[in-house]
């Protein structure tokens, strides 16, 4: 009962000042650069001032919520789907979001040889994670083209809701006839295993953008300590700037990132291809989320949800606004 | 409690010689142990002891006789409080008896000098007295030599040696022995049997002994019980005198008679 | 001094009367009734403590410590549990992982049961394989994942061995440590009745290391499921069935705090159940034919 | 018919030469002696397995059926543990673990150890809650790591907290199932001498189970270091340090098989370390003790 | 090899009364075991045996006697092939001897019946002949009623009886018995020795076997060895003729000498 006190503790020291640590969770992956790039760079630290920031790096999605829902990290790097779960399993009372991170770089990669979705029948393809980002929009997807498949892997398609790791491996071995995965999994079946492009996520939204990534807080957090996270949004606003201009260098500092966080870089081609297939920037692009769960919904992997109140982007809209930024939307579902 | 002493008798087996012979002695003070109409049955088996009663004075000295199988050491469980009676009522002191098994039962993780040490500390006995104590039972046994051994480095008798010395670390007023000298030789066997006759008579113990030798407990028991097979009952009892202690002739009429009772007790089952 | 701990002398009566009574109170006290009664004391018992924990359970999540979506209560969890049930989900996995878990057990008993007589006869075998397979227990079933998708890509092989790997190498250091713990007088006693090595291991190491074994293999059980909840969370649904290991991850990744409680609890069952229908008779029936039961508590 | 099975009668020579012959032959005969020679035996055997095992690995990869990057061989692995040896990556990972290890381990048998004797001597307890504790043995250990999580956050309590979980009910088994062995005599002697109940637990039941509870600790410690691999995922470096549970995890995140293969041998190598430097010697001890080697092949 | 027969003795000890008498009989047949000079010891321990030499002939009694602890059972290992000896050398039937232990040794696992049944079917006897031919010998021992009860149903005698039935249910040409009838009263004792007898003259096996009850070494044994104790040496022994089995007054006088040496090997040593 250490680390899960220490926002209480907060509470009783500086009601709404700002927090003595800031913790700070994410995964060693591309399209989590912010994260990266602002803790690489030093943009956090000095955009938090006096705060301390502690970064906690995780390797699935569900430590994550679970470190956050129990106050064991305050702030993290989440896809929009494990974010919209929490939020709805526990009534609002667990996160919110407060900014987008990173949009597109999702992609249906298969075999050479099957070249439209016809061919797809009987074949056996991966996901990430069942009822995730990329599971929903293959199902709506195969849907929309007449396949049928269930959640349990029955259907015209089979879907194997499996690691992205493994994946590549099936796929270099043949058990598998494609995937729809995020980066930088896409580029590495494409690169390392000869996979081919078969659909580009961003071609099936509007205006080809879609949340990959998106910011939170615990949101007792949010409500003790506005200051901070005031501050950090500034850390992460400044830091997708930073990428933006920085283009050139920034494969490097992620590369760098990477191999402290996880052990390894990636190749240098594979990082180009994801990044190239990504863009950052702070807009969650909120209206996206409605069509996203009831594409979920649709799927039969997600249940209704309430997800109004998800957003609270005013302090986000500050830092904007501060920095001569144009404000983002938060699409009726939540402050802005 | 001496006056109702009535040892059930099978109807039509007539008193042998020398049986029933009542003596003064120890036998007139308070009684240790008491059994009346004990009966015991394994499980749905047939019945082990039926009907077993006697009374065992405090400070005399018992030895209980009978064929291989027929219930003494469940008798000897019994009293110790270690196993129930089916049915039937017990007095035993409420202090429990000192016990030397049939096998030798030590704990193997323990050298003999352990084993006998442990009796003492569970007794209250001080560490260091301990050390000495049981290094003084163990000459008595004629083990010395063999205190650190552990129990698997022992011979047959070697065990049985300990355990004697064990059971004699424990100071409870009445001690059960069953087939204390079963595994030694006839001339350590002898020395033993004056060890415990010293004991018994220096601690004014009760002690209840099974043997298969007739001479052994004509030799060192005060009364004998026979007891039948299947099921067990006190059948005939036979009270040593001195006289039988001095002249070897009586003790080797008393056996002779002894011997001769259990073989018809033995023949009625064959 | 002398007290009188069982004064059950049936009062009077004649010697006929005596002997029906005694009859009487003999059957009572026979096997067969005293079975029966325990029996009941040990579904019951369990039950009972089970009933403790879950208002323990209940009584922390009335403090109101924690949000109820991270701890639900235990009427929130059957709730959850109870929507599990209505979509055949709950079964699905229990029937899946029970499945999986008795044929998996079963193979790695027959596999490991040989290898592990023969290590525990041969001294050069031992001496070489024998921290080889205590290494290999050590090992965590994550760690053949990636092995077992190499080989037999996303089908139930790949479950099936993972689960190998966890339990062969436990039921095989359990008949090797029940082996050791033989007095080395029934070998001796082997060897003059005219056993031949094959004998040795048949008639006379197996049976007297016997209730060791079982020990080992409920150790062995333990690990086979826990391997195979390992094994479900490599993909759930798709080519692999759908288990109580996958429910749990699912419940995880929904963050869903109420599946995740029901899992943990049909799993929990399971295991309970499996102690009580299969461990707990076949090692009572072990100890009672050796004479091991006086005194135990079990 | 008779024939000469051992003919080593020493040929000639005076009373005197024969006794010091004989002095010789017993001095090279005498425990100590037999005792280094067996020690040497003891670590070349599994080390000669351990090169079979590794050339068979050899030849695999040398078929070729394999991709490279997909079935490293012994020197790409070799070559991967090198450069995390060079980063210092391994050490840190083997240090953490270890460290880890040993001190929930000890703690686990702290904790375990007293609640077996307990279970194991009252019947009540062992009715209502043994059933309970095998049931707890078999919850995988990430069943856990959610109410870790919640109790303890990222902090080496919820690593700890997940090892206790799978380590305790294993040993509390273990130490009952050894328990449930022990000859009946030895607890009416324990009766018959006067031993208090707490006497009785520590004088007579303790040391007779003592051979099957190390055999219960050493799956206890299995199950421990699995768990501790297991909690080691939950997340990598930051409050919780990197130990080669984290290292394991990172290689199969990257697909990265050499870090794997590194990983799993490192995990298999401190097993057999463990194997042969603490239970080796402690069940050769106890065994030899009490007379039960004779014959084993230990 | 009768004739280089020398028993070893200790130096100044003088032959007892009937000591060293030899007699034809089954002695002048091929000698079935025969021990030169053999030596043990228990790793670094002092010598258990030193210098056994002896010669037991085909179809030959032996009884050996000696003190507790003089290393009789360790011979018998050492001649059953259970134990190597340290020094010196053996000759044994190739074909291993059966071997009825000091304790009954009996698998807890099997019943009665069971126990004696497996020494018949490692000895290949089929599965029918099996079940009558356990039933028999069991009913020879007097245990027809207990056949299926597991050893701890069973008392300290019937246990040490099963393992007499399963010892003759071997079919070695060589019998070791290490104390067969300890734990038997003396009724059931004196059937079982004419039982023994009877199969011993039926089946003309070679028997040495240890016993503490001289009367029974006289009663049984052609021969009697004497162990000495510490280090365990055959330090005297004695035939006993067919005088000794009809005249009870010779036997007496037999069992008083051995008894007599053997008190002084004891002394020798206390
Ligand atoms: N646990 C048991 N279950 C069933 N029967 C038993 C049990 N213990 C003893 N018996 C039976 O009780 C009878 C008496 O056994 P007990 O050990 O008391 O005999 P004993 O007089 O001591 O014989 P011995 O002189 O051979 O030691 C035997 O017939 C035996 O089979
Ligand atoms: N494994 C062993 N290790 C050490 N010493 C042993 C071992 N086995 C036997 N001894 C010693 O050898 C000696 C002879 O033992 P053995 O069992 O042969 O005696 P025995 O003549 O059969 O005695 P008993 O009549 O009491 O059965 C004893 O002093 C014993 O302590
Ligand atoms: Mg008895
Ligand atoms: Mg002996």
């Amino acid at each position: 009962a250490t680390a899960n006190n220490n926002s209480a503790k907060n509470d009783a020291v500086t009601q709404t000042g700002a927090a003595a640590t800031l913790r700070l969770g994410y995964f060693p992956n591309v399209t989590h650069a912010p994260a990266i790039a602002g803790l690489q760079e030093g943009i956090f630290a000095r955009d938090l001032g006096t705060t301390k920031l502690t970064a906690q790096v995780f390797n699935a999605g569900p430590s994550a919520i679970e470190a956050l829902n129990a106050g064991a990290i305050d702030a993290a790097y989440l896809g929009p789907n494990p974010a919209i779960n929490a939020y709805a399993k526990s009534s609002g009372a667990s996160l919110r979001i407060i900014a987008g991170a990173a949009s597109g770089g999702a992609q249906l990669v298969v075999k050479p040889s099957i070249t439209s979705a016809a061919q797809l029948k009987g074949k056996v393809l991966a996901t990430p994670q069942l009822g995730g980002t990329q599971d929903v929009a293959l199902r709506s997807w195969l849907a929309g083209r007449g396949l049928k498949t269930t959640p349990v892997g029955g259907g015209d398609v089979t879907i194997n809701p499996t690691g992205n790791a493994q994946t590549l491996k099936l796929f270099q071995d043949g058990k598998l006839d494609g995937a729809w995965l995020p980066e930088p999994w896409a580029s590495r079946l494409v690169l390392q295993a000869g996979a081919k492009v078969l659909v580009n996520e961003a071609d099936l939204w509007h205006e080809g953008q879609f949340s990959t990534t998106v910011l939170v807080v615990n949101k007792a957090f949010l409500d003790a300590h506005p200051q901070t996270v005031e501050a950090l949004l500034k850390g992460h606003v400044d830091s997708i700037r930073w990428l933006d201009a920085h283009q050139r260098e920034a494969a490097a500092v992620i590369n760098a990132g990477l191999k402290d966080a996880a052990g390894q870089p990636l190749a240098p081609d594979v990082m180009d291809r994801a990044l190239a297939g990504l863009a950052f920037s702070p807009d969650p692009l909120a209206a996206t989320f409605p069509e996203l769960l009831a594409h979920g919904v649709a799927a039969g992997v997600a249940g209704p949800a309430d997800i109004k109140g998800i957003f609270d982007l005013a302090p986000l809209n500050k830092v904007l606004k501060a920095a001569g930024q144009k404000p983002v939307p938060a699409a009726g579902l939540g402050t802005q | 409690m001496t006056q109702t002493l009535t040892p059930a008798r099978e109807p039509g087996s007539a008193p042998g010689a020398g049986e029933r012979r009542k003596e003064g002695g120890p036998r007139d003070s308070a009684p240790a142990v008491v059994l009346e109409n004990l009966g015991k049955r394994f499980g749905a088996g047939p019945a082990v002891l039926e009907n077993v009663s006697a009374t065992v004075a405090q400070g005399e000295f018992v030895a209980l006789l009978g064929a291989s199988g027929c219930g003494k050491s469940t008798l000897l469980n019994i009293i110790a409080g270690l196993d129930v009676p089916t049915s039937g009522a017990l007095e035993v002191p409420s202090d429990g008896a000192a016990f030397m098994f049939q096998d030798s039962s030590l704990f193997p993780w323990l050298s003999a000098a352990g084993n006998v040490e442990l009796a003492l500390k569970l007794r209250g006995v001080g560490r260091a007295e301990r050390t000495v104590r049981a290094r003084e039972l163990l000459e008595l046994v004629n083990l010395g030599h063999a205190a650190d051994k552990r129990p698997h480095e022992l011979s047959g008798g070697m065990r049985q040696r300990v355990a004697l010395a064990r059971s004699l670390a424990q100071d409870r007023a009445v001690l059960l022995m069953d087939e204390p000298f079963a595994a030694l030789d006839a001339i350590t066997r002898e020395l033993l049997h004056n060890e415990l006759e010293r004991v018994w008579r220096e601690t004014g113990r009760t002690i209840i002994f099974v043997t298969h030798n007739v001479r052994e407990a004509v030799r060192l028991g005060q009364r004998v019980l026979l007891l039948s097979s299947r099921p067990g009952t006190v059948v005939a009892e036979w009270d040593v005198s001195d006289e039988h202690r001095t002249n070897a002739g009586a003790a080797g009429e008393l056996t002779a008679g002894i011997t001769a009772r259990l073989r018809e007790e033995i023949r009625r089952h064959a | 001094m002398p007290e009188t701990p069982t004064a059950t002398l049936p009062a009077g009566g004649s010697a006929e009367d005596l002997r029906t009574l005694e009859a009487g109170l003999d059957s009572l006290q026979s096997e067969p009734a005293r079975r029966r009664r325990l029996d009941l004391s040990r579904i019951l018992l369990p039950l009972a403590a089970l009933l403790v924990l879950v208002l323990a359970w209940q009584f922390y999540v009335t403090l109101g410590l924690r949000r109820r979506d991270q701890v639900p209560g235990p009427l929130d969890v059957l709730g959850s549990l109870g929507l599990l049930w209505q979509e055949g989900t709950a079964q699905e996995a229990i029937w899946t992982s029970l499945q999986r878990g008795v044929v998996g057990f079963a193979i790695s008993i027959a596999v490991a049961t040989p290898i592990g007589l023969l290590l525990s006869q041969v001294r050069v075998l031992r001496r070489a394989f024998g921290p080889l397979v205590s290494g290999l227990q050590v090992l965590p079933s994550v760690a053949w994942v990636p092995a077992a998708i190499i080989w037999f890509g996303l089908s139930d092989a790949t479950v099936y061995f993972v689960m190998f790997m966890g339990a062969i190498p436990s039921i095989i250091n359990g008949l090797i440590s029940g082996v050791d713990q033989i007095p080395p007088q029934y070998r001796r006693v082997g060897r003059i009745l005219g056993a031949s090595r094959w004998e040795m291991a048949l008639h006379v190491v197996l049976p007297a290391a016997l209730p060791g074994y079982v020990g080992g293999l409920k150790q062995g059980w333990a690990f086979s499921w826990r391997s195979l909840m390992a094994a479900e969370i490599i993909a759930m649904g798709g080519t692999l069935g759908f288990g109580l290991g996958s429910l749990l991850e699912q419940g995880r990744q929904l963050a869903d705090m109420g599946v995740v409680m029901s899992a943990i609890l049909v799993i929990l069952f399971v295991g309970i159940a499996v102690e009580l229908l299969v461990f707990a008779p076949v090692e009572k029936r072990l100890l009672r034919g050796r004479g091991l039961l006086a005194g135990s508590t079990r």
